[in-house]
C-alpha cells in the first residue's frame, strides 16, 4: 500500500492508501473534507475541482498516490480564517449558486482562472469555466460572480 | 383573500434582492448533502443492474460474491421482489377502465424491463468491496426483443413490456371539446398548419447524484432514512403505507441539503426502500450513492412525446381549432406522478394564451423498455407550450404574417381575476389573472423587432444566418386544490403545512413542508416572516426537510413552494398576530379590536401605547399577566389548500445565428419577460428564470437521451450527453411584469419552471426562422438541433 | 455497430473455407478471440481478451458457425459477456472465387453492445469496427502465409 | 466509479520506468492519467500496476533546440501553451493545446500521455503531424526517433513497441514565412474533435512553397496527414480560390469516423469546411 504525505489546507497529513483510492475519496472519506463533490464518473463535471500545487485539477481523475508530496487546497481552505476569498464573496453577492453542489468546484476553477488572468472578459470567463457544469444557474450569475471577484481589491 | 398586491406588511425585505442566508455554508464547502453523512458502523451498498433492456432472468448465482471477504449481505428479488413502489396518480381509460398498473419491484426476480433494472444489492464493508462482489454475481439472462418508441410500442406484434398489458397501453385519454366539433372547426379553416414532431426524452441531471442512507435503531424500533429528495414527507408516506408496511411514527425521513432535482428527486425510488430494508436486516447503517452512469439509467427521465398537431385559422388569422394526437412514453414502470404529467399537467394547458374555441387532445400513454419517465422541470406544460408555440410561429411563416401580430390577434384579453372573472378554458382550467399582450409588447420593445429584421437581411448579405423565435407561454403552478386533484385521480392531497413557533425571546422558528433543493427557501420565507412580524431576518430560522421536526408537508416541485408553502406560513403568521393582539390588549387594557400590529409593535390604535413583538412573545411563555381562557405559548401550525392553481405567463424571444456551412447554432440573445405575480426576492426569481432558460435552451440545442434498437442508452455519460456549459449560453436579458395572483395571500404565482417552459420553442422557432430567411422552408428539425440536423435541413 | 469488410485473399475458396471451419484458425483470425473449444456441432465456447484503445477486458461466451454452405457462405454468431458489457454479433461471411488462386472474402453483419460498452462507447465504435475488420484480414493473411 | 485494485509505483527516472515496465507485463504507464484513470474508474481497463512517470524531472522541460523547440514528454498541456518559446513559433500548438479538454485537464494531462494514447479525436497528433515533429521513444532496446506521421499508426495505435515510452517531442524550427493554425469543430458533450484541422503553410512572395494539413477526429483510424490537400497548394498563389480548391480535396479516400453527433457524410463535409478555415488562417487571409 503506498504511503502518502500531503499538505492539505496548510496541514501535513500522512496515510497509507490503497493504490486505487481516488484523490477525491481520500479528501472526502479519509480527511472528512466533504466540500469537494463527485458529480460524474467521466471527469466531465468539475464538481471535484481542487488545487494541487496551485493549479486547478479534477480530484476524481487522480489517484491519491499521485498526489504524494503535493500541496492541496480544497474549498474548505480557500478563505483566510474568517475572511472569505473574493470569489466566495462574489458568488454570494451575485447569486452565483443555487443548490450549491457544483459551487466548490466552480469557485476553485475560477480561482485558478483569476490567478492567470486577473481581468478576464465575459468570454474568457465562460471559456475558463468550460470544465465545470452547473445545472441551476444558467451560468449568468456565475459569470457575474467571477467579474465581481475580479474587480475586488 | 384577494388583495391584488402586498397590502399586509412592512416591506423592509419583501421585494428586495436579499442575499441568500444559505450561501455561507455552500461557498465554504460546509453544505451537507446525503453522501457527506457518515454514520458509525456504516456499510455500503452496490446495486447490480441489468445490462439488457428486456430479458428473462433464468438464474442468479450469488454464491461467489457472498463468500467474498467484507460482504455483509446480498439481497435479490427472491427476498424482496414482492415489495414494489407505487404510482401516486390514477388515470382511467377513455372508457372508464382503470389504468394498467403493473408492479415495480424493488429487485426484479422474473423479467428485467429496462437497462438498469435492479437485480441484486450487495451490502459490504466498503464501496469497493460491494462493487467487486456485485461483479462476481452471475445472472443468466434470456434476452428478449425490446421496444423504445411509444408510437411503435402500440403496434400489433410489438414486444410486450408487461405480459399482461395489451399493446403496452397504460391508458388512453382525451380532453377538450368533443372530437366531432373540433373536426368540424378544422374542416372550416382557411389555413391549417400541421406539425409532426418528437418532444424528445431528456435526462434531468441534477448535479448531486441520488444518495440514500438507511438506519435502524433497535432500541427504539425506529428507522431513519436520509435521502436526497424534494419530498421527505411524501417519501415517508409512500414507503411506509404503500411499500414496506411500516408504521409512520416509527420512520423518520430526513432530506439534508439537496443538490438540485428538477423533478427527478420528487419520486419514491426503489433504492430508498432497499437501504431501509437492508439497515433492518443487517442492524447497521447502509449507504447507497448512485454513480452518474447509474443516474442516466435510473433517475426518472422527462418529456418523450410523439405528436401530430394541427392548428386551424380563419381568413383573418384567428385560430378556429386545435387537434392533437400524442403518444407519451412512460417507460417500463409507472413512476410516482408519471401518469399525471401527459394528462392533467399537459392536456389542460393546451388553451395556451389563446382564445382557441375548439380543442381536442387524444393521448395514449405507453409502456416501453426504457427508464421511467416522470415530471422534469415544467412537467407536461413545456410539452404543451412547445406544441402551441411551434405551431404559432410556423403558421405565421406559412401564412406570411408577423408571428407576434398573429399572437396578439389571438390572445385572451387582459383580466385581473378580482374585478374581472378568471378565464375558463376549453381544457378544464380557470386561469387566475393575466395580461398577455403586456409581456409580448415588452419583449418586442427589448428586441426591437423591425431592427432585427433589418439586421437579419444585412447579415444574410454577408453570409450569416440570423433568426428570431418567439414563445409566449402560460403554465399552471401550485397544483391544487386537493378536492379537485383527488377527483382527477391524485392519491395524495396537495396542500402545504407551515408552522411558526415564536420562541420566548421573540426569535422565530418556522417549519415548512416545502423542501429546498436550491431555491433559497431559507431566505425567501424568512423575508416574508420577518416583514410580517417586523423583526430582523436573522431572528428567523427556516427549518425544512425532516419529517420528525416538520409536522407534515408535500415537498417542493411544480413551482409551488412560495404560493402554497408560503401561504401556509402566512396563515400561521395571521394566527400568531391575532393571538398576540389578544395578549397585548390584555396588557394594554383595551379590546383586541383596538390593537393594530405594525412594524413589529402591537399598538392601541390612535395612541402611542404599544408593546413590542418580543414583549408579547415573552408574555406568552411567562403568562403571569395574561388573558383568562387563553392558552399560553405562541406557536401555530396551518394547512393551506389553495383554491386554484396559479398561472404565471411570459414572453421569451431567442435570437440565433446559424453557421451556414456547418449548421452550428449559437444563441446570440435571449429575452425573457416573465410575469410570476408578486416577487418576494427579485434576485432569486431571476436566478430561477436563468436556470430554467438554460435547461430549456439545452433541450432545444443539446440534450436528448438516445436509444439504440436494443434499448441501450448510447449517450449515458457526460462524455456523450451534452448539457449547456458556460460558453454555450449568452447573458440573459430579463424583465418582469407583475400581475398578482388574486387567490393567495402573497399574490405570488411561482417561478421555478417558467424559464424552462418558454425557452425551448423560442430557440427552435428562431432556427426555423433563420432557415426560412435563407429559403429553406423547413417545418421541423428534430430536437436537439445538433449541427448535423440543422445542416441536413439546409441541404434539402 | 455495423461490421462490413471485403478483401481479396490469395488462395482458392476451398482453402479459405477449410481454414474458417478449423476452430484453431478461426480463433486465430477472429480479433480478440484467443481460444475456441468445441461444445457441440458448430458451437464453441469462446474466450476473448480484447484490448482496443482504452478498453482492456476479458470476455467469455459462445461462437457458432451456422447456415454453412461449403465453400460459399456461413453465419458466425458470437455472444460474449464481460463485466463491462456484452457483445452479441451476427456476421454473414461470403466467399467468392475470383480465380483458381484468388478469393474475395466479405462479411456483413452487426454487433449489438450492452452495458457500459453501449453507454460509453459510441464515440469510438466506428474506430473499433474498422480496427477489428483490419485485424481480421491481416490475421487471415498472416495465417495464409504461415500455411504458405 | 472505483477502479479495480491496482498497485502504484512512482518511477524516479526513465530507465527505472522502463525496467518496471519490463518486469511487470500487466502494467501501464501513468503520466497525467486523464485518459487512463477515467477508463479505470469505469473498469474498462484494469492493469495490475501503474508506473507513474509524471514526476520524473528529466521528462518535464521545454527548451529551444536548433531554432526549434524540444518538449519533455511529461510536460503538461498547460506547460506548453503558456511557454513563450512555443507561443512565438507554433500557433498550431497554442490553438490546439488551448482546446484540449478544459483548464483542469490541461493542468494535469501531458503531451507524452496524449500521444501515446493516440485517441482518434485527440488534438495534439494533428498538430504534431502538421509541424512534422519528431517523437523520441525509449525502451529496453534503447532510444529511437520517429516522425509524427510514422508514429501515429491508427485507432489508439502508435509505433510504440512493447516496453517503450515516449520521452520527447521535437518541433523543428519554423521556416521563414510559415504560419500554423488549428481549427476545431467540437463534439458538444466531450469536446473532443469531431473535426480538427491543423495546417502549416509557408508562403514566399505570395506563393505557397510548403503546406502540410493534418486532421484528427475525421478518420476512424485517428490523425492523418492529408497529402492531397497539401499537394494542391504548393506552387500556387495564396488565394481564397486556391484554398477552396485544395480544401475540396480533403478527407477523400479516408475510412471515415461516425457517431451520433456526426455521420460519415457530415464529417467529410466538415473536414472540407475546416480545411478551408484552417488554410485561410494559415495563409493570413
Amino acid at each position: 500500500m503506498p504511503k502518502i504525505t500531503v499538505t492539505v489546507n496548510g496541514t501535513q497529513r500522512t496515510h497509507d492508501v490503497e493504490g486505487r483510492l481516488l484523490l477525491v475519496h481520500y479528501l472526502r472519506d479519509v480527511l472528512g473534507l466533504t466540500g469537494t463533490h463527485v458529480g460524474c464518473d467521466t471527469s466531465s463535471c468539475g464538481a471535484c475541482t481542487i488545487h494541487l500545487d496551485g493549479h486547478a485539477v479534477k480530484s476524481c481523475s487522480m489517484l491519491a498516490a499521485q498526489a504524494d508530496g503535493a500541496t492541496i487546497t480544497t474549498i474548505e481552505g480557500l478563505a483566510s480564517g474568517d475572511e472569505l476569498h473574493p470569489l466566495q464573496v462574489g458568488f454570494k453577492e451575485e447569486h452565483g449558486l443555487q443548490c450549491g453542489f457544483c459551487t466548490p468546484g466552480m469557485i476553485m476553477c475560477a480561482a485558478d482562472l483569476l490567478k492567470r488572468n486577473p481581468n478576464p472578459t465575459e468570454q474568457e470567463i465562460r471559456e475558463g469555466l468550460e470544465g465545470n457544469i452547473c445545472r441551476c444557474t444558467g451560468y449568468h450569475n456565475i459569470v457575474r460572480a467571477v467579474q465581481h471577484a475580479a474587480v475586488a481589491p | 383573500m384577494g388583495n391584488g398586491g402586498l397590502i399586509i406588511m412592512s416591506n423592509k425585505f419583501i421585494g428586495k434582492s436579499v442575499k441568500r442566508v444559505e450561501d455561507k455554508r455552500f461557498i465554504t464547502g460546509k453544505g451537507r448533502y446525503t453522501d457527506d453523512i457518515n454514520l458509525p458502523g456504516m456499510t455500503h451498498a452496490y446495486i447490480l443492474r441489468s445490462p439488457y433492456a428486456h430479458a428473462r432472468i433464468k438464474s442468479i448465482d450469488t454464491s461467489a460474491a457472498a463468500a467474498m471477504q467484507g460482504v455483509v449481505t446480498i439481497m435479490t428479488g427472491d427476498e424482496v421482489g414482492h415489495y414494489g413502489v407505487p404510482c401516486g396518480w390514477q388515470v382511467n381509460f377513455k372508457n372508464g377502465d382503470i389504468m394498467k398498473e403493473p408492479p415495480h419491484p424493488l429487485l426484479v426476480k422474473d423479467k428485467v424491463r429496462h437497462v438498469g433494472d435492479a437485480v441484486a444489492m450487495v451490502v459490504a464493508e466498503s464501496r469497493e468491496i460491494a462493487q467487486d462482489a456485485a461483479e462476481a454475481i452471475v445472472v443468466d439472462y434470456e434476452v428478449l426483443p425490446a421496444i423504445t418508441d411509444a408510437s411503435k410500442a402500440v403496434e400489433a406484434g410489438a414486444p410486450l413490456v408487461h405480459d399482461d398489458v395489451p399493446n403496452n397501453i397504460c391508458f388512453d385519454w382525451e380532453i377538450g371539446n368533443p372530437k366531432a366539433e373540433v373536426d368540424e372547426a378544422m374542416a372550416s379553416a382557411a389555413h391549417v398548419t400541421t406539425l409532426e414532431f418528437v418532444n424528445q426524452r431528456v435526462s434531468p441531471n441534477a448535479m448531486e447524484p441520488r444518495s440514500y442512507i438507511g438506519h435502524y435503531d433497535g432500541v427504539y424500533d425506529k428507522y431513519t432514512l436520509y435521502t436526497s429528495t424534494q419530498n421527505p414527507h411524501l417519501i415517508r408516506l409512500l414507503m411506509c403505507a404503500f411499500v414496506l408496511g411500516l408504521p409512520e411514527h416509527k420512520v423518520r425521513v430526513v432530506g439534508p441539503d439537496v443538490g438540485g432535482g428538477f423533478g427527478s428527486k420528487i419520486y419514491h425510488y426503489t433504492e430508498e426502500a432497499l437501504v431501509t430494508l437492508a439497515a433492518k436486516k443487517t442492524g447497521r447503517p447502509v449507504k447507497w450513492t448512485e454513480t452518474r452512469s447509474e443516474a442516466f439509467l435510473t433517475d426518472a427521465h422527462g418529456r418523450d412525446h410523439v405528436t401530430k398537431a394541427e392548428m386551424g385559422f380563419d381568413g383573418d388569422g384567428k385560430i378556429v381549432g386545435l387537434r392533437i394526437k400524442t403518444f407519451a412514453n412512460l417507460g417500463a414502470y409507472l413512476s410516482t406522478f408519471s401518469t399525471a404529467v401527459p394528462t392533467y399537467l399537459h392536456g389542460t394547458l393546451l388553451q395556451g394564451l389563446y382564445t382557441t374555441p375548439k380543442i381536442h387532445l387524444d393521448m395514449t400513454c405507453v409502456f416501453t423498455n426504457t427508464t421511467a419517465v416522470d415530471a422534469y422541470r415544467g412537467a407536461g406544460r413545456p410539452e404543451a407550450t412547445y406544441l402551441l408555440e411551434r405551431l404559432l410561429d410556423l403558421s405565421a411563416l406559412e401564412m406570411g404574417v408577423n408571428p407576434t401580430e398573429l399572437r396578439l390577434k389571438n390572445f385572451i384579453p387582459a383580466f385581473d381575476g378580482v374585478t374581472q372573472p378568471g378565464y375558463q378554458t376549453n381544457v378544464a382550467l380557470q386561469y387566475d389573472s393575466g395580461n398577455y399582450h403586456g409581456v409580448l409588447h415588452r419583449g418586442l420593445e427589448m428586441l426591437g423587432y423591425e431592427d432585427f429584421r433589418k439586421a437579419q437581411k444585412e447579415a444574410a448579405a454577408s453570409g450569416k444566418l440570423l433568426g428570431v423565435g418567439f414563445s409566449t407561454y402560460i403554465e399552471a403552478c401550485g397544483i391544487a386544490p386537493s378536492a379537485v386533484v383527488g377527483s382527477l385521480g391524485a392519491r395524495a392531497g396537495l396542500y402545504e403545512v407551515g408552522q411558526v413557533r415564536v420562541q420566548p425571546t421573540g426569535k422565530v422558528s418556522v417549519f415548512t413542508g416545502a423542501h429546498s433543493h436550491g431555491q433559497g427557501h431559507e431566505t425567501t420565507f424568512a423575508q416574508v416572516v420577518a416583514d410580517r412580524l417586523g423583526i430582523p431576518m436573522e431572528d428567523v430560522d427556516i427549518i425544512h426537510g425532516d419529517s420528525d421536526t416538520v409536522a407534515f408537508g408535500m415537498g417542493t416541485y411544480g413551482s409551488r413552494s412560495l404560493a402554497v408553502g408560503g401561504s401556509a406560513i402566512m396563515k400561521s403568521l395571521d394566527k400568531i398576530i391575532e393571538k398576540g393582539a389578544k395578549i397585548a390588549a390584555h396588557k394594554l387594557e383595551c379590546s383586541p379590536d383596538d390593537i393594530e400590529f405594525v412594524d413589529g409593535k402591537f399598538t392601541v390604535k390612535g395612541t402611542d401605547k404599544s408593546l413590542g413583538f418580543g414583549d408579547i412573545a415573552l408574555t406568552a411563555y411567562v403568562p403571569h399577566v395574561y388573558p383568562a381562557n387563553l392558552e399560553p405559548g405562541l406557536d401555530f401550525s396551518s394547512f393551506y389548500d389553495p383554491t386554484n392553481f396559479t398561472y404565471p405567463f411570459g414572453c421569451h424571444i431567442a435570437v440565433v445565428e446559424v453557421d451556414k456551412e456547418t449548421g452550428a447554432t449559437k444563441v446570440k440573445r435571449f429575452i425573457a419577460v416573465d410575469d410570476v405575480g408578486n416577487v418576494i426576492n427579485p434576485m432569486i426569481v431571476d436566478g430561477q428564470i436563468h436556470g430554467g432558460l438554460a435547461q430549456g435552451i439545452g433541450q432545444a440545442l443539446l440534450e436528448g437521451v438516445e436509444f439504440d434498437g436494443n434499448g441501450q442508452i448510447i449517450n449515458g455519460s457526460y462524455m456523450d450527453y451534452a448539457m449547456p456549459r458556460a460558453d454555450d449560453l449568452p447573458m440573459f436579458e430579463l424583465d418582469r411584469q407583475v400581475t398578482p395572483c388574486p387567490h393567495n395571500p402573497l399574490g405570488v404565482k411561482g417561478a421555478g419552471e417558467a424559464g424552462c417552459i418558454g425557452s425551448t420553442p423560442a430557440v427552435v422557432n428562431a432556427v426555423i426562422d433563420a432557415l426560412w430567411s435563407a429559403g429553406h422552408q423547413v417545418k421541423d428539425i428534430r430536437m436537439p438541433l445538433t449541427s448535423e440536423r440543422v445542416w441536413s435541413a439546409m441541404q434539402s | 455497430m455495423e461490421l462490413t469488410g471485403i478483401h481479396t485473399l490469395n488462395a482458392p475458396a476451398e482453402t479459405i473455407w477449410a481454414m474458417l471451419m478449423n476452430p484453431e484458425t478461426l480463433a486465430k483470425v477472429t480479433p480478440g478471440i484467443s481460444r475456441l473449444e468445441l461444445e457441440s456441432e458448430g458451437v464453441y465456447k469462446a474466450i476473448a481478451e480484447v484490448k482496443i484503445g482504452p478498453v482492456a477486458g476479458k470476455f467469455e461466451g459462445k461462437a457458432e458457425v451456422a447456415n454453412a454452405v461449403a465453400p460459399q457462405s456461413f453465419t458466425l454468431r458470437v455472444v460474449q459477456n464481460s463485466k463491462i458489457g456484452n457483445v452479441n454479433a451476427d456476421i454473414n461471411m461470403t466467399l467468392k472465387p475470383l480465380s483458381d488462386t484468388q478469393t474475395e472474402l466479405s462479411f456483413d453483419g452487426k454487433a449489438d453492445m450492452s452495458g457500459l460498452l453501449a453507454r460509453t462507447g459510441n464515440r469510438v465504435m466506428s474506430g473499433v469496427a474498422s480496427t477489428l475488420t483490419k485485424q481480421f484480414f491481416k490475421n487471415f493473411e498472416d495465417e495464409l502465409s504461415a500455411a504458405g | 466509479m472505483i477502479p479495480q485494485a491496482v498497485d502504484y509505483k512512482r518511477a524516479g527516472s526513465v530507465s527505472e520506468a522502463i525496467s518496471l515496465l519490463a518486469e511487470n507485463p500487466d502494467s501501464k504507464i501513468l503520466a497525467g492519467g486523464h485518459s487512463l484513470i477515467p477508463a479505470m474508474k469505469l473498469r474498462l481497463n484494469s492493469p495490475s500496476l501503474l508506473i507513474d512517470i509524471a514526476r520524473i524531472p528529466e521528462l518535464r522541460y521545454i527548451e529551444v533546440r536548433d531554432g526549434g523547440v524540444a518538449i519533455g514528454a511529461a510536460s503538461t498541456h498547460h506547460d506548453i501553451i503558456s511557454n513563450a518559446d512555443v507561443q512565438s513559433r507554433y500557433g498550431v500548438m497554442i490553438e490546439a493545446g488551448e482546446l484540449i479538454g478544459d483548464t483542469q485537464v490541461r493542468n494535469v494531462g501531458t503531451l507524452g500521455g496524449s500521444i501515446a494514447h493516440a485517441d482518434p479525436s485527440a488534438d495534439w497528433p494533428a498538430a504534431l503531424i502538421a509541424l512534422n515533429a519528431s517523437i523520441k521513444v525509449e525502451g529496453p532496446n534503447g532510444a529511437r526517433e520517429l516522425s509524427a506521421s510514422e508514429f501515429f499508426l491508427g485507432f489508439f495505435y502508435t509505433a510504440l513497441e512493447e516496453g517503450e515510452i515516449v520521452t520527447e517531442v521535437v518541433l523543428p524550427a519554423p521556416a521563414a514565412g510559415s504560419r500554423s493554425v488549428y481549427r476545431k469543430f467540437m463534439q458538444p458533450a466531450s469536446r473532443f474533435a469531431i473535426v480538427g484541422c491543423a495546417a502549416s503553410v509557408t508562403i514566399d512572395g505570395g506563393t505557397i512553397t510548403d503546406a502540410t494539413v493534418a486532421f484528427t477526429g475525421v478518420s476512424a483510424d485517428g490523425a492523418f496527414l492529408d497529402e492531397a490537400v497539401g499537394a494542391a497548394l504548393v506552387g500556387k498563389s495564396a488565394s481564397l480560390e486556391t484554398i477552396e480548391a485544395a480544401a475540396n480535396a480533403a478527407a477523400e479516400g479516408v475510412e471515415l469516423n461516425e457517431d451520433h453527433y456526426a455521420s460519415k457524410t457530415y464529417r467529410k463535409h466538415l473536414a472540407k469546411v475546416y480545411a478551408k478555415r484552417a488554410l485561410v488562417g494559415a495563409c493570413g487571409l
